[in-house]
């Protein structure tokens, strides 16, 4: 009871002390500066409408090569930990016949509205994250209806690897052409969907990011579920 | 080509080639030859000494100095030549590798400690002479090397604090300079002003270097490591290691002088007729002697028996060192050189009765100075110039730490200093007797003499004994160069010092004529009769196993019984005492604060946050 | 032409991607292409350091091809510039080691997290970002948690769980320590945030100062939050414990350091600054207490691994140039020793099967080499001179008393004392007691080799180390420098 | 005056330190750690906000000069990534834990000490 609090009194004074910083950062104010930057020049730079999305894939690509590593670090630090000899699918109650049905109906519509949203990152809110989740949940929803359900793993990996690598191959081409490593060579040398800015076939190698992006963080969140899922079994 | 450097780095690298090779046979050429080096080198400069023979390198942003006075001249040819004695020693009893390189390393160590001409150099190769002398003890015991260490390094730390302290304040760390700024600071200190460093901070870097020169030194109260590492070791390396590692401290005591003495004075003051500072070291100096000759007298170990007797030896040269006047430094300095002397020649004696018996200890030995003459002729010279009998050379410079002390008219140094030379008697008859007459045991039957190595190691020694005894002028007008002035009148055969007179050679003139008269006394008139070994009497007392007092076994038990409450006092056992709470301390808190619990944990955090909070509020 | 220097961070990245394909092609060749890549990574490493020291200037890598402070920029300065090799180099070491120390399955996940684990630091020392600075060390932390868990046994898991709910604490305070400054500058980019540090709202700085510190402080194993550390370094797989103490921990040092200097303007600067010497002394006193009587070596040298990082942070944390090129020269000299005693430790924790005191009896019989190193390390770090770590140590020191912090130095030479006592008895547990028929040795002990001739070279003539670290020194206490080199654009209204 | 969305992320994060420092079950520390790291989302997006323009898509008709800031979404997206691969990892952790002790209560997790 003294711990609860204790623990009160310390979760007051630290929520004090920020809330005294955080009174000196006005809600509301337009406090931009790098991102003025941004919104004005974001459409003739990279062709993105989404300004978030150029700013994640474009300007600060860098963070996003980094945040597609730390989801590829968790499916393999989980695919590290959870690794057995030999592991099996042990759940015992099957699915319903609606939940089976439904999802079969339903998986393809899932992979179809998680692709719109990686392909379109550009334009709309959302992007590869969202999709490759979007994805995923398509192939939980598999998992959840059917107990023998199982992703093909040599597969799902070499895919990620594959899409992992693009990411970056992608990167070293715009090295090689334009001299800086992530650079938007698609939109900045080639000049591609230049014409095109707001339709589907512009935004220069955000769309093949994003693509890339998507296979990837489905592969990947698909693998960390089958991984949870499974269990040792002794031989 | 500047010299400076080989002499000080010549004895680590043969010491280096010598683990590296491990040939037995090369090993031992090369390091004889690593510590012969600076020997030579030290001559062959001796004749340039008027000049300013330094050398400086830059490493790291670090000034290093070494440099060639006639001070540190005396102090590197102290360390060369008992050195390279102690290293001809080791040719018959080191058994491994890494004894020669430790053993070696620790002469550099020596020699950049005298040689030093800043405080960094200064304290690296302190530095390095301890961990070398720590190595030397580690395989031995490693309680007492441990003991060794954690003093020196806490008395090197405090070294270090205090260089630190000065390199903050003055920005410098070479000796002229440092010593310029502490003079400008006692002369704005004497006109009113506020000095550099205030009386506290002086007073602060007077303790750390008190704390670090001590332990070095063996200081009472901090000579507790010095019984066990001396006599946990390599014995011919304790040659060297009492007598010459210990004088790094009394060098550091004499650094003290040259580089803070107008400020301690200013700062401080005098008492009595001595600087109070000096006579703080003085007084620690009389105690090391009493205390030291005491624990010597009851000790049943030939190894401990001498420890403690070095301990108390560097007493006197501390004593000498705190009066302050020119004349008692000097004395002090004499009295080093004559330590490491007779000191190093005891411990090869030590050396020689080891390899040669493997015994340690008094109540197994006796009746050797049949079996090994030559051995005994030098413990004979070793032991008339460490009781202070003309015409050896610990006589000389006893006198002259008597005759200073005295002439400043203090009498409980004084009182201090005749006490250690009488109970220095008292422990050197026990070794007299004990080891080299009485009944034989007879194990001992076939106890050869000292092997050769040994033998000219203990000649070499045994020879300055003599030389400088008879002729003590040598020294003395070496040791007048220092100062720069005629200290000490006289020629090489006699020390004048005004209001008292020693001359060597008339006294060993007289003396050798008492000898032969006595002989011819002997041999014409004594009734002698010879009487096998084994023919001894216990004073007709029967013998109990409970008490028994032999010469070779527990002799001064009764003392012992006596002191019985003194002894009980103990600052060995204090500092383990204070060692092991530490520990404890260590793993209570280790164990409260790494519980394991790792909500605990957050709470640290946490609690970071709060401060951050309370900070920011 | 020195954009190619962002191989650093995609060679690295690549190579983690394709391991699982090469996992498909041939499993066996996993391990060989660990050292492989490692090596390549040294290379590219060595190049930068090269082009960095000869031209004096730092490479500044525009990623995209925007400038600061509108895209992310890694800034390879003269710090970056040798950290980045050194990461390399050990992580070239600890792969060759990993070829025989790592046989739990599954290695190709294990060879992915280990490229990306030097990733990781490699893009914390080199980014001139401070949201891509979390991210990086995020990378780094999760790989972390991933690797101290590898073994799957309970101690290993239990010390990820402390490790990541720690960690976990520790970022999000960091981040919202970003989101205070974002919000306060609108930039997150280093070298505009040290420009614009003077105009902050000091209550806004002062806050999130604190919280970025306090973030980092985590990573940087800093007392009272370094509780998850030596946890984490006994479970970690050896060659990973070394990594972590060469380099990880610096990393998170370094950000530390680079962000206090950079935010130096900031109001409350001064009051975190002295925080930060209280907390770094404390860390090395604690650790090397906690040290004195482990019954396990490896926890043991992971304390003191602690305990020596706690005396680089307290270099950094004094403020001046002097602390600083100390505590860079002292990151230097431990990167080696630790590698070294880390890699011997794990290298005798396979051969005889545990690494608690008991099996380091006799093995100056058994094996001598690698004894002969664990004892020129470990004196090394005591400070003995003519070893490395000494010229680094009095350094610290000397710049401690300068900078008027008497009872830290007083303190950090206690724990000093302390060290060397448990060292020293390791050692002579090794050559005194006990006994046995040596053992071969091999490529491992080669290096041990190398790495003790190297401390001990560093430790006779520090003088080219020193010359690098002090440009390594001044490239973190050179704001105005750091400042000057980044080309911003100008992006305000 | 403190904004309804600082409060509300404030919260969030204190609620979830709470929760880490208090609460025994692992799955509780855990689901806290994800609580604040939701705080710290929410916290970033309102520090973005600007009152009465739209979000920063430029499409159909809205100027640069009517949208929100774009950064602090972007920086959302990157952490809520890495707060899922944290919580991935946890809960893997957490499964070793539970087979290895039995148990998920930190207090008897504690082999590893001193």
């Amino acid at each position: 009871m003294l711990k609860r609090a204790l623990a009160i009194v310390a979760i007051l004074i630290i929520g004090y002390w920020l809330a005294q910083g955080l009174s000196q950062v006005p809600f509301g104010q337009d406090k931009m500066l790098v991102s003025k930057y941004y919104l004005d020049h974001v459409k003739e730079q990279t062709g993105a409408v989404n300004a978030v999305t150029a700013v994640v894939v474009n300007y600060r690509g860098f963070d996003t090569l980094g945040e597609v590593t730390v989801l590829f670090i968790a499916s393999t630090g989980v695919g590290a930990l959870l690794w057995r000899k030999k592991r099996k699918r042990t759940a015992k109650t099957k699915g319903s016949v609606v939940l089976t049905t439904g999802s079969k109906l339903l998986f393809p519509f899932i992979m179809l509205f998680g692709m719109y949203i990686f392909i379109h990152g550009h334009l709309t809110p959302g992007g590869g994250f969202p999709g490759g989740a979007t994805i995923a949940t398509a192939f939980l929803l598999m998992y959840m209806a059917f107990t023998t359900y199982e992703i093909s793993h040599k597969g799902f990996e070499v895919t990620e690897g594959f899409a992992g690598m693009g990411y970056v191959l992608v990167g070293l081409i715009g090295l090689a052409i334009g001299g800086y490593f992530l650079f938007d060579w698609i939109w900045q040398t080639w000049h591609l969907g230049t014409s095109n800015i707001g339709r589907l076939f512009s935004g220069g190698f955000i769309p093949v990011i994003y693509t890339i992006i998507g296979i990837k963080v489905g592969t990947e969140l698909s693998g960390i579920i089958d991984n949870m899922l499974k269990e040792e079994v002794k031989e | 080509m500047n010299e400076l450097p080989i002499i000080v780095i010549s004895p680590l690298v043969a010491g280096f080639l010598a683990w590296l090779l491990r040939i037995r046979g090369v090993r031992e050429i090369i390091g004889v030859a690593g510590s012969l080096i600076p020997l030579a080198l030290l001559i062959k400069l001796y004749p340039s000494l008027g000049e300013r023979l330094e050398f400086t390198i830059n490493v790291a942003g670090f000034k290093l100095g070494l440099m060639l006075s006639h001070l540190t001249w005396v102090f590197s040819m102290i360390a060369a030549v008992v050195g390279f004695t102690a290293i001809l020693g080791m040719i018959s009893t080191a058994r491994d590798n890494w004894e020669w390189l430790f053993a070696l390393m620790s002469l550099t160590g020596v020699l950049g400690v005298f040689m030093a001409y800043d405080l960094i150099t200064f304290f690296i190769a302190w530095e390095i002479m301890t961990f070398a002398s720590f190595m030397m003890v580690l395989k031995y015991n490693r309680h007492a090397s441990l003991k060794y260490f954690i003093l020196s390094i806490v008395g090197a730390y405090a070294m270090l604090i205090a260089i630190g302290l000065i390199y903050a304040k003055t920005g410098t760390l070479t000796f002229p300079e440092v010593s310029v700024a502490f003079t400008q600071d006692a002369m704005r200190r004497m006109m009113g002003g506020s000095g550099l460093f205030t009386k506290t901070e002086t007073m602060l870097i007077y303790g750390l270097f008190l704390l670090a020169f001590g332990v070095k030194a063996g200081m009472f109260p901090l000579h507790v490591w010095a019984p066990d590492a001396y006599s946990e070791t390599n014995q011919s390396y304790t040659a060297m290691f009492s007598g010459v590692l210990s004088k790094a401290g009394v060098y550091g005591f004499i650094l003290l002088y040259i580089l803070m003495y107008g400020k301690l004075v200013v700062e401080f003051g005098h008492f009595r007729s001595a600087p109070t500072f000096g006579y703080i070291i003085a007084f620690l100096g009389g105690l090391t002697i009493i205390v030291g000759g005491i624990l010597a007298a009851l000790q049943e170990d030939i190894r401990k028996l001498f420890a403690y007797s070095s301990i108390s030896q560097i007493g006197y040269i501390l004593v000498g060192l705190g009066v302050g006047t020119a004349l008692s430094i000097e004395a002090a300095i004499y009295h080093a050189i004559s330590h490491a002397l007779f000191k190093g020649l005891f411990f090869l004696i030590v050396a020689t009765l080891i390899y040669r018996t493997g015994k340690t200890e008094f109540k197994d030995f006796g009746g050797l100075a049949e079996k090994m003459p030559y051995t005994f002729a030098m413990a004979f010279i070793a032991i008339l110039s460490l009781a202070g009998i003309p015409p050896l050379v610990g006589f000389a410079s006893k006198w002259l730490i008597f005759e200073a002390v005295i002439h400043e008219n203090l009498p409980i140094l004084g009182g201090m200093v005749f006490f250690g030379s009488a109970i220095g008697f008292v422990y050197l008859i026990r070794f007299t007797y004990a080891v080299w007459f009485g009944q034989r045991p007879s194990d001992l039957e076939g106890t050869k003499d000292a092997p050769l190595p040994l033998a000219i190691a203990m000649g070499i020694l045994g020879a300055l004994n003599v030389v400088f005894g008879v002729a003590p002028g040598i020294v003395a007008q070496e040791l007048n160069k220092i100062f720069d002035k005629p200290v000490i009148a006289g020629n090489i055969w006699e020390l004048d010092l005004g209001f008292g007179r020693y001359n060597g050679l008339l006294l060993t003139i007289w003396m050798v004529i008492g000898v032969l008269i006595a002989a011819i006394v002997y041999f014409l008139g004594a009734n002698v009769r010879r009487v096998p070994v084994t023919d001894t009497y216990q004073s007709g007392n029967p013998i109990t196993m409970e008490y028994n007092l032999t010469i070779r076994r527990n002799f001064f038990l009764p003392l012992r019984e006596v002191m019985a409450f003194w002894l009980k006092i103990s600052f060995d056992r204090l500092y383990h005492d204070i060692w092991k709470s530490i520990e404890d301390f260590a793993e209570t808190a280790r164990n409260y604060v790494y519980n394991g619990n790792v909500q605990a944990y957050a709470w640290y955090l946490a609690i970071i946050l709060v401060i951050l909070a309370a900070m920011g509020v | 032409m020195n954009q190619v220097a962002s191989l650093l961070i995609a060679l690295p990245l690549i190579s983690a991607f394709f391991v699982p394909v090469l996992k498909q092609i041939n499993k066996s060749l996993i391990k060989p292409y660990l050292v492989l890549i490692t090596l390549i990574q040294t290379g590219i490493a060595g190049w930068v350091f090269k082009e960095v020291y000869t031209t004096g200037k730092p490479i500044i890598i525009y990623a995209g091809g925007w400038r600061p402070p509108i895209g992310i920029n890694l800034y390879i300065g003269h710090f970056a510039a040798l950290f980045v090799l050194i990461i390399a180099v050990v992580s070239f070491i600890m792969a060759i080691f990993s070829l025989k120390a790592v046989t739990t399955e599954p290695i190709d996940k294990y060879a992915m997290l280990f490229l990306l684990l030097m990733l990781g630091a490699t893009g914390m020392i080199a980014t001139g970002d401070i949201f891509n600075l979390f991210v990086f060390m995020e990378i780094t932390a999760i790989t972390a948690y991933a690797l101290t868990a590898y073994n799957k046994t309970g101690e290993a898991a239990e010390a990820s769980m402390k490790y990541i709910v720690l960690g976990g604490i520790g970022s999000s305070f960091f981040l919202v320590g970003v989101a205070l400054l974002y919000g306060a500058t609108g930039t997150l980019n280093m070298a505009q945030l040290a420009e614009l540090a003077n105009s902050i709202n000091p209550i806004v700085a002062q806050v999130g100062l604190a919280l970025i510190i306090f973030g980092l402080a985590v990573e940087a194993e800093l007392f009272p939050l370094n509780a998850w550390a030596p946890d984490a370094y006994q479970a970690a797989p050896h060659p990973i414990t070394a990594m972590f103490s060469a380099f990880v921990v610096k990393a998170g040092i370094y950000a530390l350091a680079r962000l206090l200097y950079l935010l130096q303007k900031a109001s409350g600067w001064s009051s975190i600054l002295r925080l930060l010497v209280i907390m770094a002394t404390l860390t090395v006193v604690f650790a090397e207490l906690s040290a004195l009587r482990q019954k396990d070596v490896k926890r043991m040298i992971a304390y003191s691994s602690i305990g020596q990082v706690g005396l680089i942070a307290l270099a950094f944390s004094l403020g001046t140039q002097a602390g600083v090129d100390a505590g860079v020269f002292h990151m230097v000299n431990h990167a080696i020793v630790k590698t070294l005693l880390f890699l011997a430790i794990g290298y005798v924790g396979i051969a005889m099967g545990g690494t608690t005191m008991e099996n380091f009896e006799g093995l100056g019989k058994k094996m001598p080499l690698t004894a002969l190193a664990i004892t020129v390390a470990g004196a090394a770090t005591v400070g003995v001179p003519l070893f490395n770590v000494f010229w680094s140590k009095l350094r610290i020191i000397l710049a401690t008393l300068q900078a008027g912090f008497f009872w830290a130095a007083v303190l950090v030479l206690f724990a000093s004392v302390v060290e060397a006592v448990y060292y020293f008895r390791l050692i002579h547990r090794m050559w005194f007691m006990g006994g046995g028929i040596r053992i071969k040795e091999g490529v491992i002990a080669g290096i041990l080799v190398i790495l003790a001739a190297i401390i001990i070279l560093i430790g006779v003539d520090p003088a080219p180390v020193w010359n690098i670290v002090v440009k390594a020194g001044s490239d973190i206490f050179n704001v105005a420098n750091y400042v000057k080199n980044v080309p911003l654009v100008g992006v305000g209204s | 005056m403190i904004s309804a969305y600082y409060f509300g992320a404030i919260a969030l994060i204190l609620i979830g330190l709470y929760a880490v420092l208090v609460k025994k079950n692992l799955l509780k520390i855990l689901v806290g750690l994800s609580i604040m790291e939701t705080g710290v989302n929410l916290l970033l997006i309102s520090i973005g906000y600007v009152s009465g323009k739209s979000a920063p898509i430029l499409s159909e008709g809205i100027t640069p000069s009517q949208a929100v800031d774009p950064i602090p979404q972007a920086l959302v997206l990157t952490a809520i990534v890495i707060g899922v691969a944290t919580t991935a990892m946890a809960l893997s952790v957490a499964i070793i834990l539970y087979e290895k002790y039995g148990t998920l209560n930190i207090e008897e997790i504690r082999r590893l000490r001193g």
